[in-house]
């Protein structure tokens, strides 16, 4: 290497030898800073799974893989999508909201003025109130976890207490319901009761701590904590305070859950407590045997905090506590835990979320019987991985 | 300083919008009550020329489905082992039918119908299940009188 | 639009008419779905500043933008970066994590085993040693809030706890340090007291939910709640057990602190309490003369719990108490807010973190009067932003 | 189900690594009494040399600082208005400069140059400021012996 200089051949030889064992990306430097960060390339397979309309792209939903996540925050790359008729381009500088119908005075609001009120911040849920309707199919879907259940993410939002605004605009007394409206290629439109609204509606102009993303309603969204994703609506442009609900083809046609007798449940808007073990899995192959794994899950109550979490290996025989991970939080993923011995036999896992309204989860059994197969929406019975003597996981119903 | 600090405060920044909410591009949603209808009029021989050119090709040949779901037939069906959710067997309004087509359909062009094609493609899909009889006009006021058969088939679980 | 069919003009004219006011998103279907999301266009400039070595690339450090940012959560893209030799590039099927040195058997693990292990999650905020290093300079910096503090960045790391590994290796009671040395272009290496490690340090291979940014540590880092950014050591290959500290180039060298009366303070691991108001602040505008705006800003501690923040707009002859947002949480950001009224006079805004140790955030002069202007780790003053009669805000020392 | 979970339960699985342990490439650390420096030697003259050619572009000529900060002179500076940090006045001892040419310069190709060169290198820098005599070789045994200027400026504040 330095031609006009020599010293003992030995020792630098033997410097030579080791220094080609390191790995490359401690000889030489590595890369320059960004502006902007992105994941590893070689974590280029952990990505949101896409179903769309094959005719109508902007169509359908994109899962967050929850099988490859842990903690309980989902990055912002990774937050579920549901879209009516794809990402809008809304440019903040001309996008407005306007409250109106039965206010005193209807306003509006640029994003710009917004930003001036104060914000709050929650850390919460949104789960599509379609997450996990494979389940109501005779036949157990084999997809992994976050394909199969993942229209469910938790970030931490913030902004503008809605009750600020409706309050400056000046609720009448007939105001029962709020129609929102997005500003989107679908123009959706959605009633919801005004009382939430006032209770700890957010109009989140943040996620995770930056910007909306645009597949989250960039500029602005309607964040209701605990509620199905539908009524959280994207790329609002208007609020418009009515006696009655408008019957919007998404409160009725759809969003409504079919009950055996014909009937449907309507406005069912609150997302009831569930949970789901992210890891083993299914896909994922359990190498050593006996072995000891780590079970963990999510576990989330759009009614409030989540108490507790139950495991079975053994097809809801026999269960066990997991361990909660703090914080606990309202309306929010929470992550559980615990270790589970497997001695090489045929072993069907699940978890069992209860909440502190002392709802519990459901066996799907139990979901089937009260609510028949052709609901679609709001399926949140316990998951059932059968784990075979091989190793292997599946999806199985046990009964 | 105790005299400048308070919580929450904040300024009143909404702009009068009065004018605004009073626009058409303001006032998109339609009600069961024929609220927020525009003028206009069609029917079904009308409304099957309009869907031959923008639907056909996602809702199928006489609207029973293709890539996207059927919005006819199958009334009577969801008491049955495999119950279909058209907007015939289903939708407890008919106006919900105009507010959404308008402001979805076709996809790639939404709010590109004419508010006259809007009501002769509701009086098209109506009459393929006898909703409505096939030579009748639809228009702000007649489309709020139609009865859909599902009309009573919800029940409100969310407790005020 | 449609040629066979006619209708009276009036009705397709007043159709037309009010669609052309539509915006444009709501008159065309929108973007597809993504795999991996990424921030609005319109947000391009909210970015992570970089100042590096012109010679060096890989040399110097991004800020996280604080003054674009709300909430609590950093988001991953934006998390503040310091390398010394650039990103490496590293990858994780051959990555080893070897535990030697005093301890009863060495041993090495891979990615894939580390996985196999308890994980925990905490939401915690690192902070480079030198951030905010410009404060020590005479002049106060006039740059925007983060890009001057913004070597702090807060997120839910997850990974395993290395007590469970220490202990496996079995530690020899001589041990009491651990070298920690990183597979990047500098082989970073540097000390860490092993109690700390036994206490709550996390091998973190998840944050904000996903696997580490190369930038943050890919595919393992070292996480040490509460102490300096440079002892949670990225891309960890190795720690070793030792009896003494190595006395390597960033403990001794670099990451000191000079003292006025010329020595320096050694293994200084712990970020004391601070505060800075991110709005508004450097470079925003008071538009409305007068005005009520929202102080807010973010508070943190090495310590513990951030227990209360003031705030001042006089330069400290007064102070009030900011409320904090929930859930306050250890060694990890704490979002104040305070509303302020604004009558056109010349003020300065401060705000002062106090922690759950009762340590208090010095004013600049305490902290100069204490520790000199040589210091350049560890400032942690608090930060005064003036606001003039017309309503521009600067970078001011008050004292 | 009680006797097959437990808190914390995890599986040992951590390779036996004693091998590994004991390979060059995993005993990079050098230690102020010398421990981890291998055989080698090299004068101020030869390091002259070698920092010509790969380091004076960053560091300068003489080393004294250009778009990378000086590595000599200021010794006795640190009490002063403007204290400068440089290897020799204020690094504690001279061992960490071998541990941390070898791992991190010249940036671009770390590892690359010889143990003679690098102890060249020391001598270089220790002789500028004459903590070392300008004739002196400085290897594995007389590196660790080289008394830093500023070896007891430190005090450590960390409670263990
Ligand atoms: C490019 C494909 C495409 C075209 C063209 C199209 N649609 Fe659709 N339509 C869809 C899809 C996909 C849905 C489901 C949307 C959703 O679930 O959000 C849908 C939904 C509907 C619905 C609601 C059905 C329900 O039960 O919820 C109606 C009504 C409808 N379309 C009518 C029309 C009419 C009328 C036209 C022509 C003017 C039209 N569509 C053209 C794809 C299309
Ligand atoms: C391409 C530019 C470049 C080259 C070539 C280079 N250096 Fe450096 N050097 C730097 C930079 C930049 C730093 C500061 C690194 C940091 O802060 O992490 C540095 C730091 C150092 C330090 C630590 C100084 C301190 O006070 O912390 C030493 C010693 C050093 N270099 C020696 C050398 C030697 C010897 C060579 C040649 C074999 C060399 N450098 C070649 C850029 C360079
Ligand atoms: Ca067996
Ligand atoms: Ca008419
Ligand atoms: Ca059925
Ligand atoms: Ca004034
Ligand atoms: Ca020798
Ligand atoms: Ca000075
Ligand atoms: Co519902
Ligand atoms: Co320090």
């Amino acid at each position: 290497a330095f031609a006009s200089f020599s010293l003992p051949l030995i020792a630098a030889q033997k410097a030579a030898d080791f220094t080609a064992n390191l790995p490359e990306s401690m000889r030489q430097a590595g890369k320059p800073f960004s502006n902007y960060g992105q994941p590893s390339p070689y974590e280029k397979d952990i990505i949101r799974w896409i179903a769309a309309n094959q005719d109508m792209p902007g169509n359908g939903v994109s899962w967050s893989p929850l099988h490859e996540l842990q903690g309980t925050i989902t990055p912002n790359g990774l937050h579920y999508e549901r879209h009516h008729n794809g990402v809008p381009d809304i440019d903040p500088a001309t996008h407005q909201l306007l409250i109106d119908g039965l206010v005193e005075q209807p306003l509006s609001f640029s994003i710009e003025t917004l930003k001036r009120y104060p914000q709050t911040s929650r850390i919460c849920f949104i789960e599509c109130g379609g997450n996990s309707n494979s389940g109501w199919r005779n036949i157990p879907i084999q997809s992994s976890a976050g394909y199969a259940h993942g229209l469910v993410s938790n970030a931490e939002w913030t902004g503008v207490p809605l009750s600020y605004l409706l309050q400056e605009a000046g609720i009448k007394p007939e105001a029962k319901w709020v129609i929102a409206e997005a500003a989107d290629g679908a123009s959706l439109n959605i009633s919801i009761p005004i009382e939430k609204l006032l209770d700890d509606a957010i109009l989140a102009l943040y996620q995770n701590g930056e910007r909306l993303r645009p597949e989250n309603g960039y500029p602005l969204r309607l964040v209701l904590p605990g509620w199905e994703g539908i009524v959280n609506v994207k790329w609002l442009r208007q609020l418009r305070l009515t006696d009655t609900p408008v019957m919007s083809r998404d409160e009725t046609a759809q969003y409504t859950d079919l009950m055996p007798d014909g009937s449907a449940r309507q406005f069912s808007f609150i997302m009831d407590a569930k949970s789901l073990i992210t890891s083993p899995s299914l896909g994922m192959h359990l190498s050593d045997n006996p072995g000891i794994y780590q079970v963990t899950g999510l576990a989330w109550s759009g009614r409030g905090k989540i108490t507790r979490v139950e495991v079975s290996d053994d097809s809801g025989e026999s269960w066990l506590d997991a361990e909660l991970q703090e914080p606990i939080l309202d309306k929010a993923f929470t992550r559980f835990n615990l270790p589970w011995q497997w001695q090489g036999q045929y072993a069907v896992l699940q978890s069992r979320a209860t909440d502190d309204s002392g709802y519990v989860q459901p066996s799907r059994e139990a979901l089937v019987a009260n609510r028949g197969t052709d609901g679609f929406f709001h399926y949140n019975a316990i998951v059932s991985w059968e784990v075979t003597e091989e190793g292997d996981i599946n999806h199985v119903y046990p009964f | 300083i105790p005299t400048t600090y308070a919580q929450p405060l904040y300024q009143p920044l909404g702009q009068k919008a009065d004018t605004l909410s009073s626009k058409p591009e303001w006032n998109l949603t339609i009600f069961p009550d024929g609220r927020g209808l525009p003028q206009g009029a069609g029917d079904a021989a009308q409304g099957k020329k309009i869907f031959t050119q923008h639907c056909v090709a996602c809702h199928g040949f006489d609207a029973i489905g293709a890539s996207a779901m059927p919005l006819v037939g199958e009334v009577g069906s969801l008491t049955s082992e495999y119950p279909e959710k058209t907007v015939n067997s289903y939708w407890p309004y008919a106006t919900t039918l105009f507010d959404y087509i308008r402001r979805s359909m076709p996809p790639s062009s939404p709010y590109s119908l004419s508010s006259n094609e809007i009501y002769a493609l509701c009086a098209y899909i109506l009459s393929q299940d006898g909703i409505i009889e096939s030579g009748v006009e639809l228009n702000e006021v007649t489309l709020p009188q139609v009865t859909m058969p599902n009309r009573d088939g919800f029940s409100v679980i969310h407790q005020q």
